[in-house]
C-alpha cells in the first residue's frame, strides 16, 4: 500500500517521520503543500511545495488580447480578486496614458474595499478554523457572502466581478445601491461584538495564537513580507497611503499596527483593517453621489488595440499584502510580458518553510492562515 | 499494488430484481441512507472551491442535505472537482480517487473540468475530466453558485436513491481507458499504488474494456512499489542543483 | 468599535455570551435557488432578431467557447449584412466575462439570471448550447448582464471626416472631401470588428476586413495589395463608391459603419500609381497570344483590361472621347472625383500592359466587325451617356438640357454660357451632380447661386445620398421634394422656368411607375436653363441594326448570361449598359466578364489544341 | 434475576444506549447549527451516516489488528453499557460498580491506539498519542471524582448511587452533595468526550482527523457507532454520580440530554488548547476542585 | 542623509556615484536604472546600503529572442524614500547563466527559483534553484517565448464532441458548425500568419 499522505511501515524504526502537509488537508489554505519532517510533535524540517495551481496565467495572457486579459486576471486569486483586476487595468491605462475618471477611481475604491473585507472575514473564519473553532468560519463566510450579494449586483457576478477594464469600470452602481451597501456595513457593525466576543476576546483562541510563529521587523525586512504582517511587526507602511494610487490620498484611514509579529498580532492587524475598510466604504458612501461625470475613459475597439510599446509597474495593497504588476508591451495587441508578483509568494513560501521549522505540528496550519497565504497567488 | 490478501474487499452484487424481500428492501435501505448521507472530500483542486465554503456554512448550510466535508479519502464518498485541476494536481486526484471507497461519485463543477475552460489553453491544467475518471455529474458555471451547487448535490442525491449514480463501476470496467489518458498526460511509466484490476475481479466488475494495450504497458513498466521517499532536498542541495 | 490591545489575553466568559445565538434565527436561505440580481452573468440568451450572425462575439472569446452555427431556417441577406449564422456557446469553455455581450455590435446577445444546469456524464451535449431568447432550459429568467450605454465597448462615431465648408467649396471644384490622415485612419480603422459583411454585400467582394486591418496596423503596402486583389479602380472606388459595405456594416446596426470608403482612399492616396503598380506587381506576364478588344474605357472595361492583361492577353481598350476613364470621367464633377486620381486608377492599369486608344468611336473610327474579326473576344464596356427626357411640354426647347451632357461638357471643358438660374428635374445623385456643378459655375460667372432641384420624391424616400443633398443644400442649392414636372415654360422662346405639381403617389398598386398629382398645387421655378435628370442610356448604335437584332434585350439593356456573355460567342458586355450605373458594380461585372473572357480563351486554346 | 432477563437486559442495555446515542449526536450537531445559525442535519442523519457507512462496498482493512481495535473500542462501550443502571434495568452494574466502568471506558481508547497503530499513518500515530495523552489528563480528575463520589456514598455500587440519591429527592443528590466534585467532573466530561477545548486528538486541520485518517467504511461506521457510545456513557455516568440517576424513563433522558447540552454548547465555541495547555488545565483546575471537593466529602 | 533634498534628488546624487548607469524618471515615484550585468549586483549594494532601498518586490525577467537577451529587471522600494526603483539589466540568452542577489536580498531566492524554472536562467551563488512550481514537468522553460502553450495543449489533450440534439436538427436541414472557435481567433492571427510562412 502506497499513498501520497504516509508511508512509514517500510521506513526504519526512527522518531522521525516525514508528512506530507497538504495538498489534500484541512489544515492548508487552498491546494498547496508542505512537507514536513517531524520529529515527535516538532517540526525539523519544512518545505513548501506549490504549483498545485498553476495555470501559467503569465503565459496565458500573452497569448490574449489586452481586454480578453480582464476574464482572466481575477482567477490569479481567488479569495481576493479585485485587487488583480484593478492593477491589471491600472498597468494598461499606464502605458496607454489613460486618464481614469474620476467616479470610476471611487468605484475602484469601493470594489476594492469591499474586496478586503470580504476577504478578511474570510480568513478570520479560516484561522479560527485551524485552532478547531468552527463557528467564526461558518459566521464569517455568512457574514462575507453578503458582501458577495452587493458584488452580485454591482458587478453580475458573486466571486469574479471581472468589473474593472482598463480605462475605468464597466457599469455604475445600480439604483440604491448606496443605501444597500450602507445597511450591510450596520449589519457586519453590528456582528462586529459578536465576533469580538467569540474569537478576539476568546481567551482560548488568544492563547494559542500569541507567540505562534512570530517575526520580528528585521526578519520582516529581510524576508521581504508586506501587507498586514509586516505592519503586526511595527513598520506602519500601507501601499495605499505611502504610494498612493486611485483617489486613496483623499480617504482618511489608519493604517493598525502591532509590535511581536505573532500570529495574535497578526490578526489583531487585520481586525484593525477590517474596521478601516467600513470607515473607508463609509466615506465613499458619503462622497460617490457628488462625483459625476463618466465611470470610463473611451478605449479603442478592443478588437483592434495596440497599446503602446513601454513598461508599468503596478503596486497595489491587497489584503494579503504588496500586489505588483510588471506589464511590458511591445506595441502589439497583447500583453509582451506580465509578471504578477503576489504578496504570498513570500509568504507562502520562503517565509511560512522559516516560521514552521521548529514549531509544533498543531501550529503549522494556524501559522499558515495567520499569515493569509494565497496559494493561487503564489502558482499563478 | 494493493495486495488483495491483504486487503480484503467484500464482494456484494446488489440484486435488484431477485432475492429475496428482506434484501430487496435491505438494498433499497441502503440506496436510500447512501443518498442522505454523502461526504465530501474537503479538497480545493481549483478555484470553484471558493464557492463551497458558502454552500456548507450558515447560509446555504449543506448539512441540511446530511452533506459534510470529510478530510480523507478513505472517509469520503464524493470526489468534488472544484474547477481547473493542474496536472500536478491531477496525480494526486487520481491518487485519491483510487483510495476512495466505492461506491463513489465525482462531482465535476465549473467550465474547466468539462472542456478546459478558460484555461484551455494553458499547458498546466488538464482539460476533459472524463479521460481520466468517470464523472457522476457537472455542475455548469464559473464557478457554479453555492445554490447551483446545492441543486447539482441533490440531483445526485436522487439518482444515488434509484441506484443509478453509478460511475465509479465505470472506472474497472473500462480502466484500460482511463489509464491510456493518464499515461499520455502523465508518462508511460506512470502507477498508482491501487491495483485497480484486481479490484475489478473483486468487484466483479471486470470486462473486456478493463485490460488493454494500456494495461499491459503498466505491467512492463512497473515497478515494485517503494515507500515514498521524501524529497525536502534539504540534505544534498549540489545534487539538487544538478 | 475599538482596537483590542495585544497584551490583554481575552477571557474565558466573553465566547459564552454568544450562547445567546440560542434564541436567535438561522440565516439559512431556503434550498431553492436564489434570483439572481439584475445585472447577473448566468446563461446566454441571444435574440434572433437582432443577431446578424457577424460573429464578433466569437471574435472576443479567447476561451473558444463560441462556435457559429447555421441555422438554414434563417433569411439571409448579405445586402443588409445579415447571416444566418447564429453563436453556440461551450459551456465548457465559457467564463461568463459578458465581453460577448459589451462587444456585440448589434445588442442581441445577453445573459440571463439563470444560472443552474447541472447533467450527466452522458448528457454533456447540453453544455454547448444554442442561445435563443428563452433561455437555456426554456423558461425565461429575466435578462440580466446586458448592453448599455455603460459597457457598450462597440464606439458608435465614426472618425470626423475634414471637409471644406461650404464656403470655401463653392466657387471651385477643388475636391470637398479632405481625406483621413494616419491618425483618423488608424482610429477609424480599428473600430472594425472584421465580421466581412463588406466583403459578402460588396458587388466585387473586396477584402474590406484585411485591408482595414492592414490599415490599422499602419501597413499600407498589404492594404493596398488587398485592395487591388479585386479593385483596380481603388481611388475611384474610394471616393464615389455606393459603398454596399457601409449599409451591411454591422457597427453601423447601431452606430455609425465603419468609414470603409474613406480607408480605402486614405490606403491608396498614401501611394503614387508607380508605387502601387511595384506593390501589386504585373501578374502572369506571359504572352498567351490572344488578343482581346474592349470597347469603353470606363471602369467595367478597364476593370477587364487589367485581369486580362494580368493573364498575359494582349487587351486594347478603344475609348471614343479624348480621354479614357468614361463615365467617372464625364459623369461624376471633379470636386467630387479630381481627375489626376481618376489619371491614377488608369496609369496603374496602364502599367499592366492595356493599350488604350482614344478618340477612336467604334462604329465611326473602327465598326465593331472588324473588331470581330481582328481580336479573338470583344468586350462592350458602355456607361449610359445618353440622357433621358421628361417629355413634357417645352422639354424639346434648346435651353432644357440632360445632366449628363451637362457634366460631360464640364469636363471637356466646352465653353457653354452658364445661366443665371437653373431648375433641376430629378432626385437622384446625378440630378445634385448638376446641380451643384452648376452652382459652381454660376458662383464663378455670375457670383451667387440659383438652382433649384425639384424631385418626385419626398425627403423620407430619396434618392440622392443624405450627405449629397445636405451639401448641395450648403451650397445654396435649393431642393424641393414631391414635386412633379408639369410643363417647361417657355415665353418669346426663351426659357423661364418649369410649372411643378405636388406629388400625391409615385407608384400605382401593382407597383408600376405612375405618378399622381395634385392638380391645385402647381408652382412655378424660374430658371434659364432646365437640366432634366431623371435617368440615362447608353447608346447603342455601335452595334449596328443587325447585331442588335440578334442580341436579346431587356428594358433597354442588353442581356448577357451571369459572366457577361451574350448570346453572340465572341462578344461579351459589362457594366453600366447591363447593370445599370454604378461604379463597384462595373468593377465586379468586369472582373466577371474577364474571367469568362479568359475562361473561354483558354478553352478554345485547348480545342486548337486537340484539333 | 434469571438468566434469561439478564440477557434480555444485557442486549436490550447497548440497544437503548446506541438508540439514545444516536439522538444525542443528533442533538450535538443540531446544537451546532443552532449557534452557527444554521438550519442544521435531519433527524435521521446519524442513522443514515452509519448505515451508509457499513453499506460502503470497499471496507479497506489494514490488517487483523485494524479490526480488532475496532471491535475493541465498541466492544468496551457496549460492555460499559452493561455496567450503567438505567430505569427498571440493572444489567450487571450490582456486579461491576465504578472501578470496572472506569477500566472499561479506557478499552475504547486503547483499541483505537492498536487499530490505528496498523494503519501506519503518521498523522493516525500523531492522533493516537494525543488521544493516550488526553486519556492521561482526564483521568486524574475523572478518578478524583469518582473516588469522591464513592467515597462519599460509601460505595462503588452504582445502583446504591442512585438509590441513595433518589432517596431524599434533590437534596441528596451528588451535585447538591458535592458541588464542588460536579463542576470538576464537568471538566473530566469534556475532556472524556473529547470537545473543544479538548478535542486534540481529531484536529483536522492539524493532523487530518488523527485516529480517523484512515477509516473508511464499517470502520469508520464503527468510530460513528463508538461515538453514539461515548456521549451516552459519559452523560450517564455523569448523571448517575451527580444527578440522581434515572427514576423514570423521563427524568432519565431529560437528565441524559440536559446534561449533554453543557459540553456541546461550549464546544463550538472555543478553539482546542494546545496538547499541553490542555494538561495544564485539566491537572490545574479540576484536580484542586477535585481534591478540595474530596477534602470535604473526607471531612 | 540630508533632509532638505527630494526623494528624488537623494537617490540621484547616490546614483551619481555609479558609473554607466542610465537613468530615466518614470514618474513621482519611478525611476528607472539601465545598467551593465555585470555592475547590477553592486549597484544594488549601494541601493541598499546608503539609499534604504531594503525591500526587494521583485524580479522580473523578459525575454527577447530577437535580440537574443533575457531583461532582467530588479524592482526595488525604499521605505525611508517612498520610491520605486526598476533596475534594467540585459544578460544573453544563451548560456543564460547569471549571479544570484540572494546575498543582499533574501526574496530574491524564490524569484529568481521561479525565473529558473519557467525562463531557465540559472542563478549562480543562488541557494536553491529546485523547482518549485513545475515539478512535475519536463517539457521546455514555458515562459520562453519560443514555447507554444496551444500547441502542446493540442499534442497532450482531447476536446469534447459535443452532439446535442438541436445540433443534429440542424445538420438534418443543411446548417451545422461553420466557423468553429479556432478559426476566428484574434489572438492567434499573427502567430498563424508566421505558421502559414515557415
Amino acid at each position: 500500500m502506497r499513498a501520497e499522505n504516509y508511508e512509514a511501515r517500510n521506513h526504519p524504526p526512527s522518531n522521525e517521520f516525514e508528512i506530507n502537509f497538504g495538498p489534500n488537508h484541512p489544515g492548508i489554505e487552498g491546494n498547496y503543500a508542505l512537507k514536513v519532517k517531524v520529529h515527535g510533535d516538532e517540526i525539523v524540517a519544512a518545505r513548501a511545495d506549490g504549483g498545485y495551481l498553476h495555470r501559467g496565467f503569465e503565459k496565458l495572457m500573452e497569448q490574449r488580447l489586452w481586454i480578453q486579459n480582464i476574464a482572466l486576471v481575477p482567477r490569479i486569486c481567488v479569495p481576493d480578486p479585485a485587487p488583480m483586476e484593478v492593477a491589471y487595468s491600472m498597468a494598461v491605462e499606464q502605458l496607454c496614458g489613460l486618464e481614469v475618471p474620476q467616479r470610476a477611481q471611487w468605484l475602484r475604491v469601493l470594489l476594492l474595499e469591499l474586496s478586503r473585507l470580504a476577504a478578511h472575514l474570510f480568513t478570520f473564519g479560516g484561522h479560527a478554523a485551524t485552532t478547531g473553532m468552527y463557528t467564526p468560519m461558518f459566521w464569517g463566510v455568512a457574514d462575507r457572502d453578503l458582501l458577495l450579494d452587493l458584488f452580485e449586483e454591482l458587478t453580475g457576478g458573486r466571486v469574479y466581478s471581472i468589473y474593472n477594464i482598463p480605462g475605468g469600470v464597466r457599469r455604475d452602481i445600480p439604483d440604491d445601491f448606496l443605501t444597500r451597501l450602507s445597511d450591510t456595513l450596520d449589519y457586519i457593525d453590528s456582528r462586529l461584538p459578536d465576533y469580538d466576543n467569540l474569537l478576539f476576546t476568546n481567551q482560548v483562541f488568544v492563547r494559542r495564537a500569541r507567540d505562534a510563529g512570530p517575526v520580528s521587523q528585521a526578519q520582516a525586512l529581510d524576508w521581504g513580507v508586506t501587507g498586514p504582517n509586516l505592519r503586526a511587526t511595527g513598520l506602519a507602511f500601507d501601499v495605499r497611503r505611502d504610494d498612493p494610487y486611485l483617489v486613496y490620498d483623499e480617504l482618511e484611514f489608519d493604517i493598525p499596527t502591532e509590535q511581536p509579529g505573532d500570529a495574535w498580532a497578526r490578526t489583531l492587524v487585520r481586525r484593525g483593517e477590517l474596521l478601516q475598510s467600513i470607515r473607508i466604504l463609509r466615506q465613499v458612501i458619503d462622497r460617490l453621489p457628488d462625483i459625476g461625470g463618466p465611470i470610463r475613459a473611451p478605449i479603442p475597439n478592443p478588437l483592434a488595440w495596440n497599446v503602446p510599446a513601454g513598461e508599468a509597474y503596478v503596486r497595489i495593497e491587497s489584503s494579503k499584502g504588496e500586489l505588483s504588476w510588471y506589464v511590458v508591451s511591445d506595441g502589439g495587441d497583447k500583453p509582451y510580458r506580465v509578471h504578477i508578483r503576489g504578496p504570498s509568494s513570500m509568504h507562502a513560501v520562503q517565509v511560512l518553510e522559516h516560521l514552521v521549522t521548529g514549531c509544533r505540528i498543531e501550529d503549522v496550519a494556524q501559522i499558515m492562515f495567520s499569515l493569509d497565504a494565497c496559494p493561487p497567488e503564489v502558482d499563478r | 499494488m494493493t495486495d488483495t490478501e491483504q486487503f480484503p474487499v467484500r464482494v456484494e452484487q446488489p440484486d435488484r430484481n431477485g432475492g429475496n424481500i428482506f434484501s430487496r428492501v435491505f438494498d433499497e435501505l441502503t440506496a436510500f441512507c447512501r443518498s442522505r448521507s454523502l461526504f465530501i472530500l474537503h479538497y480545493c483542486t481549483g478555484c470553484g472551491a471558493i464557492e463551497l465554503p458558502p454552500a456548507m456554512t450558515s447560509r446555504f448550510d449543506m448539512e441540511r442535505l446530511g452533506i459534510s466535508p470529510m478530510v480523507s479519502p478513505r472517509q469520503a464518498d464524493i470526489l468534488l472537482i472544484t474547477g481547473y485541476v493542474s496536472v500536478k494536481t491531477l496525480k494526486r486526484v487520481m491518487l485519491t480517487y483510487e483510495q476512495m471507497g466505492s461506491p463513489k461519485y465525482v462531482i465535476g463543477i465549473c467550465s474547466c473540468t468539462v472542456n478546459g475552460g478558460m484555461y484551455w489553453q494553458s499547458y498546466a491544467t488538464a482539460k476533459k475530466l472524463n479521460d481520466y475518471m468517470p464523472v457522476d455529474l457537472y455542475i455548469a458555471g464559473c464557478m457554479p453558485r453555492p445554490e447551483a451547487v446545492i441543486t447539482g448535490l441533490r440531483q445526485l442525491m436522487d439518482k444515488i436513491a434509484a441506484g443509478e449514480a453509478n460511475g465509479w463501476e465505470d472506472y474497472y470496467r473500462r480502466y484500460d481507458y482511463y489509464l491510456g489518458h493518464q499515461q499520455r498526460l502523465f508518462g508511460e511509466t506512470w502507477q498508482t499504488p491501487t491495483d485497480v484490476i484486481a479490484e475489478a475481479r473483486h468487484y466483479g466488475l471486470f470486462g473486456p474494456e478493463t485490460l488493454g494495450d494500456h494495461t499491459r504497458l503498466l505491467e512492463q513498466h512497473q515497478a515494485p512499489l517503494e515507500a515514498l521517499e521524501m524529497q525536502l532536498g534539504l540534505g544534498a542541495p549540489d545534487e539538487v542543483k544538478a | 468599535m475599538s482596537a483590542i490591545d495585544y497584551k490583554k489575553s481575552g477571557s474565558i466568559l466573553n465566547p459564552l455570551k454568544n450562547l445567546s445565538f440560542f434564541a436567535r434565527p438561522a440565516i439559512t436561505e431556503p434550498l431553492e435557488p436564489r434570483r439572481a440580481s439584475l445585472r447577473y452573468r448566468g446563461f446566454h440568451l441571444n435574440d434572433w432578431e437582432k443577431c446578424v450572425g457577424c460573429s464578433t462575439c466569437q471574435k472576443v472569446c479567447d476561451n473558444a467557447a463560441i462556435t457559429m452555427v447555421k441555422v438554414p431556417e434563417l433569411a439571409e441577406d448579405p445586402l443588409n449584412g445579415v447571416r444566418n449564422l447564429r453563436p453556440a456557446i461551450d459551456y465548457g469553455r465559457c467564463c461568463w466575462c459578458a465581453l460577448c455581450v459589451d462587444l456585440c455590435p448589434t445588442g442581441s446577445i445577453s445573459l440571463s439570471r439563470e444560472y443552474v444546469h447541472t447533467c450527466t456524464d452522458d448528457q454533456l451535449s447540453s453544455y454547448f448550447m444554442l442561445p435563443d431568447p428563452n433561455g437555456m432550459h426554456k423558461e425565461f429568467f429575466g435578462e440580466g448582464w446586458n448592453k448599455t450605454a455603460e459597457n457598450d465597448l462597440v464606439d458608435p462615431q465614426r472618425q470626423a471626416m475634414n471637409e471644406m465648408a461650404p464656403d470655401a467649396r463653392i466657387a471651385n471644384f477643388d475636391e470637398i472631401v479632405a481625406g483621413y490622415d494616419r491618425q483618423q485612419a488608424i482610429i477609424e480603422a480599428s473600430r472594425c470588428v472584421q465580421c466581412g459583411m463588406c466583403h459578402d454585400a460588396c458587388p466585387t467582394h473586396m477584402d474590406a476586413p484585411e485591408y482595414i486591418r492592414a490599415i490599422w496596423q499602419d501597413d499600407l503596402e498589404e492594404a493596398v495589395r488587398q485592395i487591388y486583389n479585386t479593385n483596380p479602380f481603388a481611388h475611384t472606388c474610394g471616393r464615389v463608391c455606393t459603398h454596399r459595405c457601409e449599409t451591411a456594416c454591422s457597427v453601423g446596426k447601431r452606430g455609425e459603419p465603419i468609414a470603409i470608403r474613406w480607408l480605402k482612399r486614405y490606403a491608396v492616396d498614401a501611394f503614387t500609381p508607380e508605387q502601387i503598380q511595384a506593390i501589386v506587381g504585373t501578374g502572369d506576364t506571359t504572352p498567351t497570344g490572344r488578343q482581346v478588344a474592349i470597347v469603353g474605357s470606363g471602369p467595367a472595361g478597364l476593370t477587364a483590361a487589367y485581369d486580362l492583361a494580368r493573364l498575359g492577353h494582349a487587351v486594347t481598350v478603344f475609348e471614343g472621347l479624348d480621354r479614357p476613364g468614361g463615365m467617372p470621367r464625364y459623369g461624376i464633377p471633379e470636386y467630387r472625383l479630381p481627375y489626376d486620381k481618376l489619371d491614377a486608377d488608369i496609369a496603374v492599369i496602364e502599367a499592366m500592359g492595356v493599350e488604350i486608344r482614344c478618340n477612336t468611336w467604334i462604329g465611326r473610327d473602327i465598326t465593331l466587325d472588324q473588331l470581330h474579326t481582328d481580336y479573338d473576344a470583344v468586350l462592350l464596356g458602355l456607361g449610359l451617356q445618353l440622357g433621358r427626357s421628361t417629355r413634357i411640354p417645352g422639354s424639346d426647347h434648346g435651353g432644357v438640357v440632360k445632366a449628363v451632357d451637362v457634366l460631360r461638357d464640364v469636363t471637356a471643358e466646352i465653353p457653354e454660357t452658364v445661366p443665371a438660374s437653373a431648375v433641376v428635374i430629378g432626385g437622384g445623385n446625378v440630378a445634385m451632380d448638376a446641380a451643384r456643378t452648376l452652382a459652381r459655375l454660376q458662383r464663378q460667372v455670375h457670383g451667387a447661386v440659383r438652382v433649384t432641384v425639384s424631385a418626385l420624391e419626398d425627403f423620407e424616400h430619396f434618392l440622392a445620398d443624405p450627405e449629397e443633398v445636405t451639401e448641395a443644400r450648403e451650397e445654396g442649392v435649393e431642393i424641393l421634394d414631391s414635386r412633379g414636372p408639369k410643363a417647361c415654360i417657355v415665353e418669346d422662346g426663351r426659357l423661364v422656368g418649369l410649372t411643378t405639381l405636388k406629388v400625391l403617389s409615385i407608384f400605382d398598386e401593382q407597383q408600376r411607375f405612375a405618378p399622381k398629382y395634385d392638380d391645385g398645387d402647381e408652382q412655378m421655378h424660374s430658371g434659364e436653363m432646365v437640366v432634366e435628370a431623371i435617368g440615362q442610356m447608353s447608346d447603342t448604335a455601335l452595334l449596328g441594326e443587325a447585331l442588335t437584332e440578334r442580341l436579346a434585350w431587356q428594358r433597354g439593356r442588353l442581356q448577357t448570361d451571369d459572366d457577361g456573355r451574350t448570346s453572340e460567342d465572341w462578344l461579351w458586355a459589362a457594366g453600366d449598359m447591363v447593370r445599370g450605373p454604378d461604379v463597384v458594380h462595373a468593377v465586379a461585372d468586369g472582373h466577371r466578364a474577364a474571367r469568362s473572357i479568359h475562361r473561354a480563351l483558354a478553352e478554345a486554346k485547348m480545342e486548337e489544341r486537340a484539333s | 434475576m434469571h438468566w434469561s432477563e439478564l440477557a434480555i437486559e444485557l442486549t436490550l442495555m447497548p440497544l437503548v444506549a446506541f438508540v439514545v446515542g444516536l439522538a444525542m449526536v443528533l442533538m450535538m450537531r443540531k446544537i451546532a447549527a443552532r449557534l452557527q445559525r444554521r438550519v442544521g442535519p435531519p433527524l435521521l442523519q446519524p442513522l443514515y451516516d452509519i448505515v451508509k457507512l457499513y453499506g460502503k462496498r470497499t471496507q479497506t482493512s489494514h490488517g487483523m489488528l485494524h479490526e480488532i481495535g475496532i471491535v475493541m473500542a465498541v466492544g468496551g462501550y457496549v460492555a460499559a453499557e452493561t455496567l450503567l443502571p438505567v430505569p427498571g434495568m440493572n444489567g450487571i452494574a450490582e456486579k461491576g460498580g465504578m472501578i470496572t466502568l472506569l477500566y472499561l471506558t479506557m478499552i475504547p481508547s486503547l483499541g483505537l491506539a492498536l487499530g490505528v497503530g496498523q494503519c501506519a499513518n503518521p498523522n493516525g500515530s500523531i492522533g493516537i498519542s494525543r488521544a493516550l495523552t488526553a486519556m492521561l489528563a482526564y483521568d486524574i480528575p475523572l478518578v478524583i471524582v469518582i473516588a469522591g463520589v464513592a467515597i462519599h456514598f460509601g460505595t462503588t455500587n452504582l445502583v446504591d448511587v442512585i438509590a441513595q440519591q433518589q432517596a431524599g429527592g434533590i437534596a441528596t443528590w451528588g451535585a447538591v452533595q458535592m458541588p464542588l466534585l460536579a463542576i470538576a467532573g464537568l471538566f473530566a466530561l469534556q475532556g472524556m468526550l473529547g470537545k473543544q477545548p479538548f478535542e486534540i486528538y481529531v484536529a483536522p486541520a492539524e493532523i487530518a482527523t488523527g485516529p480517523m485518517v484512515e477509516m473508511g467504511g464499517k470502520f469508520l461506521g464503527g468510530l460513528f457507532v463508538m461515538q453514539c457510545f461515548q456521549l451516552y456513557t459519559a452523560s450517564v455516568l455523569y448523571v448517575t454520580l451527580f444527578l440522581g440517576g434515572g427514576e423514570n424513563w423521563i427524568a432519565f433522558l431529560a437528565k441524559a440530554f440536559a446534561v449533554l447540552v453543557i459540553p456541546m454548547s461550549i464546544a463550538f465555541l472555543f478553539p482546542r488548547y494546545r496538547t499541553e495547555d490542555m494538561i495544564t488545565m485539566l491537572w490545574k483546575w479540576p484536580v484542586v476542585l477535585g481534591l478540595i471537593g474530596l477534602a470535604f466529602v473526607g471531612s | 542623509m540630508n533632509d532638505a533634498h527630494l526623494p528624488v534628488e537623494r537617490l540621484s546624487i547616490i546614483l551619481g556615484e555609479v558609473k554607466e548607469v542610465r537613468v530615466t524618471q518614470k514618474g513621482p515615484r519611478r525611476t528607472r536604472l539601465d545598467v551593465a550585468a555585470d555592475a547590477l549586483p553592486a549597484l544594488l549594494e549601494l541601493l541598499k546600503g546608503r539609499a534604504g532601498f531594503v525591500h526587494l518586490s521583485a524580479i522580473s525577467c523578459v525575454d527577447w529572442p530577437d535580440d537574443a537577451q533575457f531583461e532582467l529587471v530588479y524592482h526595488l522600494w525604499s521605505y525611508e524614500l517612498n520610491l520605486l526603483v526598476s533596475a534594467h539589466t540585459r544578460i544573453d540568452r544563451d548560456p543564460g547563466v547569471y549571479v544570484s542577489v540572494y546575498d543582499i536580498y533574501h526574496p530574491a531566492g524564490f524569484f529568481e527559483r521561479d525565473i529558473h524554472e519557467m525562463y531557465g536562467v540559472f542563478f549562480e551563488g543562488a541557494p536553491d534553484m529546485e523547482k518549485f512550481i513545475l515539478t512535475e514537468w519536463d517539457g521546455p522553460p514555458p515562459m520562453r517565448k519560443e514555447f507554444d502553450s496551444e500547441g502542446w495543449v493540442n499534442d497532450h489533450f482531447d476536446w469534447q464532441d459535443y452532439r446535442p440534439d438541436w445540433l443534429l436538427e440542424l445538420e438534418a436541414q443543411g446548417g451545422g458548425v461553420m466557423i468553429p472557435p479556432d478559426e476566428q481567433r484574434f489572438s492567434r492571427r499573427g502567430i498563424e500568419d508566421n505558421d502559414d510562412a515557415g
